[in-house]
This record gives structure tokens, C-alpha cells and sequence, in this order.
């Protein structure tokens, strides 16, 4: 049952890529879209089975076979579902059903071949996906890791026909290796202290030990998988191939760099809650590195033009948030936030996807505005999920971003929840920036397009020259197939929150309770850890903390109130303003807007050491000398010895049976010797 | 008494035979010697009590492959040795290797002398069933050619075939009308 | 009877003659005769050693071996035929290049 | 008497040498003169009348005038192997007899007090032997060819040579099935597994189970023996006498010697292979050298008969014949009898 989950997708990819070239786009797309609602489907019967169990015991497996056994290591193919991968799986197959759906409308200006191309790929992204969520052990959740990592390189890099996008593919790809690596180390080393790799194991395990004081190998563990989850949830230091990824579809975007694939690293994490939570170092660290990311991702976002790379910091921020709660102890809190910002995020996404299929590849904000009138659906879904993400009563960013600032103060990181709040409040700044200078004033088709703008405009060549007219004339909105999961997913942005609702205000935190099991140990000792997320239960009913929660909520919903009209302010009553404000520091503006200079900082103490190394060291002195001089000198070799030895072949047969003569001489004398 | 003196004459004249054979320079002669030295040496087998070997012997060289040189040499009309004229670009003509060679053949018999000088002097049969009509008899050799050594037997009979395709196909002049 | 060292004598003398004579000549056919003289000197060995046994095996060897020598003759001599033909010549060292 | 004993069967044996000896040379001078006058008579002549009564002494006159002849050794002939060949020739056809009984067991009438065998040597491989030392008959010829020095001469030696290899493996084939029904190589035990009757009329010659064998074993063996329709190594007519064109006197007197002893030999052979030996009905054991004389003649009278009948072939057509029919038949017969026998013993 369980394998089915992984297993239709990946058929499609299957079929897609064998014959997806002679397919017609209906059926290849279809076909993929199928993939996906099947297993959507079962994902969804699967969690019911899963309800229908007692809180303590949900937990679904499946080991279709023994995949490595040596020694005391053994590794079986094994699929578990547990409250924390149900979530997940509803999440990736059901986002992902939409965003097939809405592609099968953006892409359709591809020739057949691409076509099938991009949705086997997207087919095999989601197996992959599914695959880490399902996975019960860390190899087989690195096989899903690697896998969606391939995935995201061939899909960033699907128009690669042009460099930016071919280079955004390869930067995601490397960047990623560098956490992968961080990755295996740490499951070494926790294979090292536990000597398995199951999660159920390591988990108990864990639980029967007392938390770490100081920095001791469970805290070197937990620090190698954040350092991959960075690098996979671009966080700090490994953040910078997210921005670029967006040379990718759009589409692809929403899916993979928004809603699912960068939220692995959080589900790596909320997987492990037990360990983590027995490592308070790494715990430190993890909180202080989301709040950074989160902080500094939205400044960026503050100043960027182009309408995908404020979402991609945006993503950037959220997950940020989400770390931070993670780092605090409130795992619950984060997954929730993971679940919600699924929705928003594809959800705008996919409208500036819409935005941009109506512009014909125009990406940049200032050739924008007064789109209203023209792209309604748009309009609408759009700005309902920059409320959401911005967090204002009742949508449900406001529900899980408040619970992980709840969650930070009660835990006293005092700091941390400022820079939350501070964040909350950039949130909210650049998301209504983003939708006043895309939808809301005069339309500015006059000013230049960007040269990205027009590299876009060439990759999606036919889409000009389908739609004859240029920008400026009349526009149509979003076909049905995207109006449909606009409209959707504009839907759950709205109500995701409300299975989220906090007792402080008369909910009951369904998804809390549902979630609380995954994070302790296992049955046995499930008390234990358990506690935590009991206690979070329990506690919230008595009253100063409810007092308390209140008066958070009002904080943080000021905050959005007032960075959005902070943004009304400046970018539709005083244009000026902002102007002004560029003129002013014009030092921090340019910092922002070559966003802290990390991509050179990075080029300057990384990229070109790495290639003086490789190309003097490796290439010139090693391959050159070593490698090469090695084959030559054998060939040389051979050639010398023949030489001497070819004066042996003399075709006189009395050389030869000279030769053996003395063979006989020898032999004969060795028997007689013995 | 009797069969020691035919022992050594038959003796005496194989070897005698066999040393004219490549002592002289015309290989017709030496055709004829080696067939007299078959000839002795089939004597010897019937001392052994082995006349079916001894006239097999007889029968399969004296009588065909003998034939078989001498009908070569007189189709290749037996030239007498050219020594001369190879000799100077012959690798062996360097006194240095005459000289191995010489020592490797002073070897050879040293070892060969010391090889006999171990054999014990085995006056009579060792095995129990020694009677020279038991060794003698055609049909025991037949039985046990047939039944232990089938294999080897089959795989002479290929033998024989490749050898015959080949000395065809070998022996063919390859001429205007291939 | 005869004790088995004599025999052995004449055969190691006899075996001594052949590589000799392999050496020695320089006529493609005598050589080959001292091929035949090696075998035969073998092929006493055998019965002799068969006789002291008091098995046929020995002599059903000797057969084995006379096929062989009979093939090895065949192919010889074709052999010395096709080369004839090549040089009007029996020395082997005519033919010491590999290929003409 | 007793003193004597032991030296007894060493003087009967040297005594049937001698007989058998000079019973051969006799049979080859018969031979020649019965030759010419069947010859003539086939040709509706006389042939040789003049010397003696019906030409009856004419042989005596041709050895007369071959032993006065003068010796001629051509110059550049071999001087060895050319007085070799003959003596090698004669001697194996004399030497190929030595093998061949040709009587039962007898005491001569009571002479001896044990029986003796009548036969030279009686080997138990004695079969063999005959075929072994024929089959060295042929270096005489081949020598004789290649010592003469003559390209005559030289292409008679040579077709010898590829003609008797040819024909010795039918030859030897044929032998093979014969030995195979009588489980022995001793040609004694090969005539005595003939004795009796089929049904008390029909004697148990091997004749009439190798019929095959039977004609391939002649056909073969006048090949071996070089006589027409396989003359080849002396065809007048193209090789002026073949192998011994160049000889003279008594070294040529030896050729057609051992060729006509080489006949008698052959036909003896197969009179004890084919024929029952000297089982033969009306006569006393004691007397059955007289049915294996009758035997051998009509068997002689054949050969002749054949040669003034049959016209010689071509020389590709017989090694076509050897080759391609005589040898498979031979073979073909030889698994047949193979079949038969495992028949009949199991």
C-alpha cells in the first residue's frame, strides 16, 4: 500500500520518459497529473487507516525488501508513515497534484518532446519527495534527498538552452553537494554511536539517554545534518542557490523551492525531534541561524525587482522561521508552518507564474502595475496569499507564524522573538510592496525591460509568437487549468490555519495533538519526550499563558497591519518615498541589492581557490604528470621489453629447440635434485 | 647366453643405425638407416614379450611413415645439405652460444647418466600377474585400450583427421588456378 | 631377462641421438628423422617400463605415440613440401624470417 | 634315439625351410613359364615351345641367359641401394612366407614320434607379420627407382610407393574383418576356426561370410604386388620398364622373382584367410597340404587370367579406385562384420 505512494509517480516518470515523445501533450500531461492524483489518493486513505489508530500507536510500515545487509548494519527498504510523514505526503502529493495541473497549462507553448521532458522530470521529483518523506531510515530518506536534489538541477536547468538557467541548475546541484556531504558524515556518525540507522531506533535509543551537556558527538551529529538540512532549506551559509534557482519554470518554483523539496531539511529535523532535542548546542544553533536567515532574507526581499527572486527570499525568510521554531523546541509549531507556508507560497508562486504567462515572460516589477483590472483570479488569489504570509487574522500564516513566536518567547529567547517579530514585520513590508507595484497604480510598460526580462522572453520564444500582441495591449488572465489551482490553493491559504487553532483562543490544536506522538520516542519510552509536547497541551490551559498568548497575537497582528500599510505608504500613496529613502543610503540599498555580496564572497574564497587548485594542481601537475606520464611510461615499458625480447623470435629452429633444451636441462635436474 | 647377446646386437645396431642416420649427409640414406634402426628396436619390443607392438611398429613406420619420407625426398629430388651459406647469418654461428650448447649437452648426458645410475637394477617384474602371456596378449590390450583409455583413443582418431586436413591443405600448390 | 636399466640406457643413448641430430643438421628432413629417433627411444622406455609393471599400459602408449609421430610426419612433411616450394632449399635456415 | 631328441624339431624345421625355400624358387620358374602359355593360349597361340617338351624348360633357359648376362650400373646411380633394392625385394618376399602354415599338424606317417605343425614359424600375431614384411616389399621397388638415376626408373619408384600406401589400407581393412570373425591373429587358429561344414554341405569358409572382403582382399592384393591391371611402377607402354629399367642380368632376375613369390604368398594368404586352408572334404588331415596346393594354383591361375584380360587403368584412376570406392567398401565391410559379430555374441 505504502509503495504505491512513490510508485505511481514514478511510473509516470517511467512512461514520460520512454515514449513521452511521441505523446500529445493532453495524454503526457494527463498522464502525469494521474500519477499524481492516484497517489494523492492513496496517500489520503493511507493517513485515514492512520486516524483510525490509537494516538500512540500511529504508525504504518512497510519493507518491501532487505536493501544492505553487512555485519550488524542492515538496511531494509522499509516505508513508514507516522503522523509527522502523513502530513508531509498529504502535503507533496496534493500541492504537487496542483501544480501539475496548473503546468499542464504554463508549459503548453513547449514542443511535445519538452513537454513530456519537464513532466517526467516533475514526475520523478515527487517519487523522490515521496520517498524521503516515507523513508523509515536515513539511507533510504538520502536516497530521496539525492534524489530531489537531481531533480531540482534538471528542472532548474530545463531551459538549457540558456546559460543563466544551465549555471542556476549547477550552482543548485554543487551547493547542495556541500550539504549532502555534511549529511552522510553525520549518519556515520550516528551509525558510529547507535550502530543503526532506523529512525524508530536511533529514537529510542536516544530517549533512554539524558540530554548532552556541552558539545559531545550526539550535538557533531545533529550539527552535520543541519549543515545538510542548509544546504537543502537554504539557510545560512547555503542559501544562495535558492535566488537563482528561479531561472527554472515557474511552476517548478512554486513546487519544488517553495512547498515541498526546501522543506525537507525542516522535515529532516522534525523527523529526528528526539535527537535534536537532546543536542541543546546544536538546538542554539539552529534557532540562531533561522532567525539570522529569516532577517536577512527579508531585508533582501525588501529592494529586489524581479517578482520570483521576493518570493524566493520570502521562501528563504519562511523557512527561516521555520528553523527558528525547530531550534526552540516548538517542532510542532514548525511543521505547521511548513504546512501552511506550503500553501501560501505555491499559491503565490503560481500566481506570478499567471502574472508572468499574461506578461509573456516579464518578470520585472517595474514594468508592471494596474494589473488588476486585467488579471482578476490573479489579483485576488494573490493578494489573499500575501495576507496570508503576512500573517493577519484569520488566514492561516497568521495561525503558525504566531505559534512559533508564541513558542520562541515562551521558551525565553527573548532576541530570537525579536528579530521574529522584526521579521514578521519585513514580511508583510515586501509582500505588499510586491503586490501594489505588481497589480495596484499605473501600468509601466514604457520603461525598458530587463535584459533577464528578455532572455526569458527568448527561452519562451513561441510564447510571444503565439499570442501575437506584446505586452501593453490587452491581457487574459490565468486559463482554467491554473485559475483551478489558484483558486484551490487560495482556499487552503485561507483555512490550512484552522486545524491550527490555539486553545487561547478556543481551538484545540488538532494538528499539535495529531503531531505530538512523531516527536517522541517511540511507544516504549514515548513519556519521556513526550512530555514536551503534552506539556505544551496541558500548560496552555491555564491562564496567564493564554494572557500571554493573546497579548502576542495582537503583537505580531499589529506588526502585519502595520507593515502593510507601511508598504501602502510608501509604494501607492508616496512614491517618492521610496525614492528618497534609495537616495539617502544609497550604501545600504546597493548592499541590499547585491544582497550582502555573499554570491562574490563565496566566488572569492571558495569557487576560484577551488579552480586555481584544480586546474594548476590537478589538471597541469596531477593528471598531466602523474596520470599520463604513468600509461605513457607503461606503454614505454612494453615497448623497451619487446625490443629485447623480440630477438628471441629468431625463426631459426634451432634457437627454439635450444630453448627447450634447456627447459629439459632444468627440469630434468630439479626432479633429480629433490 | 642367448637373449643378452641378442639384446646387445639389436641393441648395438639401433644405436649403430641411429648415429649413421644423422651422421651422413643424404637423407635417403638416413631413411634407410632409420628404417633398420626400427627394425632393431622392434626386436627389442619382442624381447619384451610386446610383438604386437613390435609388428606395429613395423607396420605403421617402417611401412607407412617411412614411405611417406622417402616419398618426399625423392619428389624433392633429396638436395644434399647447403652448410655453407647460412651459416654466417646464423644466429648460432657465434662460438660463444657453440659453446653453451656444448655445455648444455654435457649437461644433458651427465643427467641422463645420473637418472640410470638411480634406476635400480630391476632383475625381473615387479607386479604379481608378470607372465609374458598376460603382457603379451592382443586382447587384454584391446580391452584395456578400449575401456580406460576410450577417451584418449577418440581423441587420437581427431587428431589423425586435423593432421590429414592439414598436410592437404598444407601440401596444396597454391597455383594460377585457385 | 634383461634388467630395465639396460633398456633404459639404449633409450636415454637413442634420445641423446635425436636431439643431437635435431641440432646438428641442417636438413629439414633429417631433422625430422631425429624427431622419429626421440619418439621411438620414448616409445622403448614405455614397453620396457610396461613390461617391469606387468601391464599393457605401456604398450597402449606406444600407440598413442605412434599416431602422433604419424601426424606429426604428415604435417612435417606437407610442410617441407610448401616451403620447398617457397625456397629451393631443406636448410632450416632459410626460413628464418617469419614472413616473406 | 633319445640323444637325439632334442635335435629333432630344430632339423625338421630346418629341413621345411629348406623345402619351403626351394619350393618357391621352383613355384616363381612354374609360374613364369604357366604365365606365358596361358598368355598364348588366351591369344590363340603356343606361346614358349621350343626349349623342352611344350617349352617346358624354357624358364631353366631364361635364368641361363639372365646369369650370363653383364652386370650395367648406369653412371651416376647409387651404388648401394642400387644392388640393395633387389636383395631387399627377394628377401621380404621370401622372409613374408615364413609365417604361412600351409598344413595341418602331422607326423609324417608315423616319421616323428610327436606331430609337428607344417608351417615355418607360427606366431601368434603371425597374420601381422605377413602384412608387415609385404609391406616392406615396397622399399626394393622405391629404392630401385630412386638408385637407378633414371627418370623412368624414378617415376616407377614413386608410383610404387603412392600406389602400395593407397592399397595397404584396403588391404589391411579386409584382413581386419577376417580376424574380427575368428578372434586370433594367428593364421593357424584362423584356418582351424574354418574347419567343418554348413549344414554338412556348405565347408565354413570365410569366403562365403566375407565375400566383400574376400574380392577387395585380391583386388588389393594384386595391387600390392604390382600386377596388371596395376602394373604401374613398370608400364611398358609408358614408363619404359619402370622401376627396373636400368637393371640387367641376375639383379633384374630378382624383381620378377619376388613378384612371383610375392603371388604365391598372396594366394596362400588368402587360401588360409578365405578358404579354408587345407580343410577340404575326400582327404585325410595328413594329406591336407594337397587341397591347400590346389587352392593356391587356382588362385595363381586367377592373377594370370586377370592380367591378360583386364587393360591397365590410368594412374589417377586407380588412386581414384583406391581411394574412393575400394578403401570405403573395405571399411563399410569392416563395420558390418563388426555388427554381426556383437550380434552373434550377445
Amino acid at each position: 500500500m505504502l509503495a504505491l505512494i512513490p510508485l505511481f509517480p514514478f511510473l509516470g516518470f517511467v512512461v514520460n520518459l520512454a515514449m513521452g515523445r511521441r505523446l500529445p501533450k493532453g495524454v503526457s500531461g494527463g498522464l502525469a497529473s494521474l500519477a499524481m492524483l492516484a497517489s494523492f489518493a492513496v496517500s489520503v486513505i493511507v493517513v485515514l487507516q492512520l486516524a483510525g489508530l490509537a494516538p500512540e500507536a500511529r504508525a504504518i510500515e512497510q519493507t518491501l525488501y532487505t536493501w544492505i545487509a553487512s555485519g550488524d548494519l542492515n538496511i531494509g527498504l522499509t516505508f513508514r508513515v507516522d503522523p509527522l510523514s502523513a502530513v508531509m505526503i498529504l502535503v507533496v502529493t496534493g500541492i504537487g497534484s496542483l501544480i501539475h495541473i496548473y503546468s499542464t497549462a504554463y508549459m503548453h507553448d513547449e514542443v511535445d518532446s519538452e513537454f513530456a521532458r519537464y513532466f517526467s522530470y516533475l514526475n520523478l521529483f515527487a517519487a523522490f519527495m515521496l520517498v524521503l518523506v516515507l523513508g523509515a531510515n536515513f539511507p533510504l530518506m538520502f536516497v530521496g534527498w539525492e534524489g530531489v536534489g537531481l531533480c531540482s538541477y534538471l528542472l532548474i536547468g530545463f531551459w538549457f538552452k540558456k546559460k543563466s538557467a544551465n549555471d542556476a541548475g549547477k550552482k543548485a546541484f554543487i551547493v547542495n553537494r556541500v550539504g549532502d556531504y555534511a549529511f552522510i558524515l553525520g549518519m556515520l556518525a550516528i551509525f558510529a554511536k547507535f550502530g543503526t540507522l532506523d529512525f524508530q531506533g536511533v529514537a529510542s535509543a536516544v530517549a533512554a539517554m539524558p540530554a548532552e551537556t556541552g558539545f559531545g558527538i550526539l550535538s557533531l551529529a545533529t550539527l552535520l545534518l543541519f549543515i545538510g538540512a542548509t544546504g537543502k532549506s537554504a539557510q545560512i551559509p547555503l542559501y544562495t542557490w535558492l535566488p537563482d534557482a528561479m531561472e527554472g519554470p515557474t511552476p517548478v518554483s512554486a513546487l519544488i523551492h517553495a512547498a515541498t523539496m526546501v522543506t525537507a531539511g525542516v522535515y529532516m529535523i522534525g523527523r529526528n525531534a528526539v535527537l535534536f532535542s537532546h543536542a541543546p548546542e546544536t538546538m542554539t544553533i539552529v534557532a540562531v541561524i533561522g532567525a539570522l536567515t529569516a532577517l536577512m532574507a527579508g531585508t533582501i526581499g525588501l529592494v529586489q525587482n524581479d517578482i520570483k527572486r521576493v518570493l524566493a527570499y520570502s521562501t528563504v525568510s519562511q523557512l527561516g522561521y521555520m528553523f527558528l521554531a525547530m531550534g526552540v523546541g516548538a517542532f510542532g509549531a514548525g511543521i505547521f508552518h511548513l504546512y501552511t507556508h506550503a500553501f501560501f507560497k505555491a499559491l503565490l508562486f503560481l500566481g506570478s507564474g499567471s502574472v508572468i504567462h499574461a506578461l509573456h515572460g516579464e518578470q520585472d516589477v517595474r514594468n508592471m502595475g494596474g494589473l488588476k483590472k486585467e488579471l482578476p483570479v490573479t489579483y485576488w488569489t494573490f493578494l489573499i496569499g500575501a495576507i496570508a504570509i503576512a500573517g493577519v487574522f484569520p488566514l492561516s500564516g497568521f495561525f503558525s507564524k504566531d505559534e512559533i513566536l508564541f513558542e520562541t518567547f515562551v521558551e525565553g529567547h527573548k532576541l530570537l522573538w525579536t528579530i521574529g517579530a522584526l521579521t514578521a514585520l519585513l514580511t508583510a513590508t515586501y509582500m505588499f510592496r510586491l503586490v501594489f507595484l505588481t497589480f495596484h497604480g499605473e501600468r509601466r510598460h514604457d520603461a525598458p525591460a530587463t535584459a533577464g526580462a528578455h532572455d526569458d522572453h527568448a527561452a519562451h520564444g513561441h510564447a510571444a509568437s503565439s499570442h501575437g500582441h506584446g505586452a501593453g495591449s490587452h491581457l487574459h488572465d490565468a486559463p482554467p487549468a491554473m485559475a483551478l489551482a489558484l483558486i484551490v490553493l487560495a482556499i487552503g491559504s485561507v483555512a490550512a490555519g484552522w486545524i491550527g487553532i490555539p486553545h487561547a483562543i478556543g481551538g484545540h490544536n488538532e494538528l499539535g495533538t495529531w503531531l505530538a506522538p512523531a516527536f517522541s520516542a517511540t511507544r516504549v519510552v514515548g513519556e519521556a519526550v513526550g512530555a514536551e509536547a503534552g506539556a505544551e497541551a496541558e500548560s496552555a490551559a491555564d491562564a496567564d499563558r493564554a494572557a500571554l498568548e493573546l497579548t502576542l497575537m495582537g503583537v505580531s497582528l499589529t506588526i502585519a497591519v502595520v507593515g502593510i500599510a507601511f508598504a501602502y505608504f510608501v509604494w501607492v500613496k508616496r512614491r517618492r518615498v521610496a525614492d528618497n529613502m534609495v537616495r539617502e543610503f544609497p550604501g545600504l540599498h546597493r548592499l541590499l541589492l547585491n544582497k550582502y555580496y555573499v554570491d562574490e564572497l563565496y566566488d572569492a574564497t571558495i569557487v576560484q581557490p577551488i579552480k586555481a587548485a584544480s586546474t594548476e594542481g590537478l589538471w597541469r601537475w596531477f593528471d598531466v604528470r602523474v596520470i599520463d606520464g604513468a600509461v605513457n611510461g607503461a606503454a614505454s615499458i612494453v615497448d623497451g621489453s619487446a625490443g629485447v625480447l623480440r630477438r628471441l623470435q629468431s625463426g631459426s629452429v634451432r634457437a627454439y629447440a635450444g630453448s627447450l633444451l634447456v627447459g629439459v636441462v632444468v627440469i630434468l635436474g630439479y626432479y633429480l635434485w629433490r | 647366453m642367448p637373449e643378452t647377446f641378442v639384446f646387445y646386437a639389436f641393441s648395438a645396431l639401433a644405436i649403430g643405425a641411429s648415429t649413421l642416420v644423422i651422421g651422413q649427409r643424404n637423407p635417403m640414406y638416413s631413411v634407410m638407416l632409420l628404417i633398420a634402426s626400427f627394425g632393431a628396436l622392434s626386436g627389442l619390443y619382442i624381447q619384451l614379450d610386446a610383438p604386437f607392438v613390435a609388428v606395429a611398429q613395423i607396420i605403421i613406420y617402417a611401412g607407412a611413415i617411412m614411405v611417406l619420407f622417402l616419398f618426399v625426398v625423392m619428389l624433392l629430388n633429396a638436395p644434399r645439405e647447403d652448410a655453407a651459406e647460412y651459416d654466417r647469418s646464423h644466429p648460432f654461428a657465434h662460438p660463444n652460444i657453440g659453446r653453451f650448447g656444448a655445455l648444455l649437452a654435457t649437461l644433458l648426458i651427465v643427467q641422463l647418466a645420473w637418472a640410470l645410475s638411480k634406476v635400480v637394477e630391476i632383475e625381473a617384474p615387479v607386479a604379481s600377474r608378470s607372465d609374458a602371456a598376460s603382457v603379451s596378449s592382443v586382447v587384454e590390450m584391446g580391452r584395456v585400450l578400449f575401456t580406460r583409455h576410450t577417451f584418449a583413443f577418440e581423441a587420437t582418431s581427431v587428431l589423425i583427421l586435423v593432421a590429414m586436413v592439414g598436410a592437404v591443405v598444407l601440401a596444396r600448390r597454391e597455383g594460377p588456378e585457385q | 631377462m634383461i634388467p630395465l636399466g639396460h633398456y633404459l640406457i639404449v633409450s636415454a643413448i637413442l634420445f641423446a641421438i635425436g636431439t643431437a641430430g635435431v641440432f646438428l643438421r641442417r636438413n629439414l628432413i633429417t631433422i625430422l628423422l631425429s624427431i622419429e629417433i626421440m619418439l621411438n627411444a620414448v616409445n622403448l622406455t614405455f614397453v620396457a617400463f610396461g613390461r617391469f609393471a606387468g601391464d599393457v599400459n605401456g604398450q597402449i602408449i606406444t600407440f598413442f605415440v605412434m599416431t602422433v609421430a604419424a601426424a606429426e610426419a604428415a604435417v612435417g612433411l606437407a610442410i617441407v613440401i610448401a616451403l620447398f616450394r617457397h625456397r629451393e632449399s631443406l636448410n632450416p635456415d632459410a626460413f628464418t624470417s617469419l614472413k616473406w | 634315439m633319445d640323444t637325439l631328441a632334442p635335435y629333432i624339431r630344430p632339423t625338421t624345421i630346418g629341413i621345411m625351410i629348406f623345402v619351403v625355400f626351394n619350393a618357391l624358387i621352383i613355384a616363381s620358374a612354374i609360374l613364369v613359364l604357366a604365365e606365358r602359355k596361358i598368355m598364348g593360349f588366351m591369344q590363340q597361340r603356343y606361346g614358349p615351345y621350343l626349349v623342352g617338351p611344350h617349352g617346358m624348360l624354357q624358364p631353366i633357359a631364361d635364368i641361363l641367359k639372365l646369369l650370363f648376362k653383364e652386370e650395367l650400373r648406369p653412371k651416376g646411380a647409387d651404388k648401394w641401394l642400387f644392388t640393395l633394392a633387389p636383395v631387399l625385394s627377394v628377401v621380404t618376399a621370401f622372409v613374408a612366407f615364413a609365417t604361412v602354415p600351409f598344413g595341418a599338424e602331422t607326423t609324417f606317417f608315423g616319421l616323428l614320434d610327436e606331430p609337428i605343425k607344417l608351417g615355418i614359424a607360427d606366431v601368434n600375431v603371425g597374420l601381422l607379420v605377413v602384412f608387415a614384411v609385404t609391406s616392406m616389399g615396397v622399399y626394393g621397388i622405391v629404392l630401385a627407382g630412386w638408385a637407378s638415376n633414371s627418370k623412368y626408373a624414378l617415376f616407377g619408384g614413386l608410383r610404387a610407393s603412392a600406389q602400395m600406401i593407397s592399397y595397404e589400407l584396403a588391404y589391411a581393412t579386409s584382413l581386419a574383418a577376417v580376424i574380427m570373425l575368428a578372434g586370433s591373429l594367428s593364421l593357424r587358429e584362423l584356418v582351424d576356426a574354418q574347419a567343418g561344414t554348413w549344414f554338412g554341405v556348405i565347408p565354413r569358409w570365410y569366403v562365403f561370410l566375407q565375400p566383400i572382403g574376400f574380392i577387395i582382399y585380391v583386388i588389393a592384393g594384386v595391387a600390392e604386388t604390382n600386377r596388371a591391371p596395376f602394373d604401374f611402377p613398370e608400364a611398358e607402354q609408358e614408363l619404359v620398364a619402370g622401376y627396373n629399367t636400368e637393371y640387367s642380368s641376375v639383379r633384374f632376375a630378382l624383381f620378377p622373382q619376388a613378384e612371383y613369390i610375392n603371388m604365391v604368398t598372396m594366394s596362400a594368404v588368402a587360401t588360409d584367410l578365405y578358404l579354408g586352408g587345407w580343410h577340404g572334404p575326400f582327404l585325410p588331415p595328413e594329406y591336407g597340404w594337397i587341397w591347400f596346393l590346389i587352392k593356391v594354383g587356382i588362385i595363381l591361375f586367377a592373377y594370370i587370367w586377370m592380367r591378360w584380360t583386364v587393360p591397365r587403368y590410368r594412374y589417377d584412376q586407380l588412386m581414384q579406385f583406391g581411394w574412393k570406392w575400394l578403401f570405403p567398401a573395405s571399411v563399410l565391410n569392416l563395420i558390418a562384420t563388426a555388427a554381426l559379430v556383437l550380434y552373434l555374441d550377445a
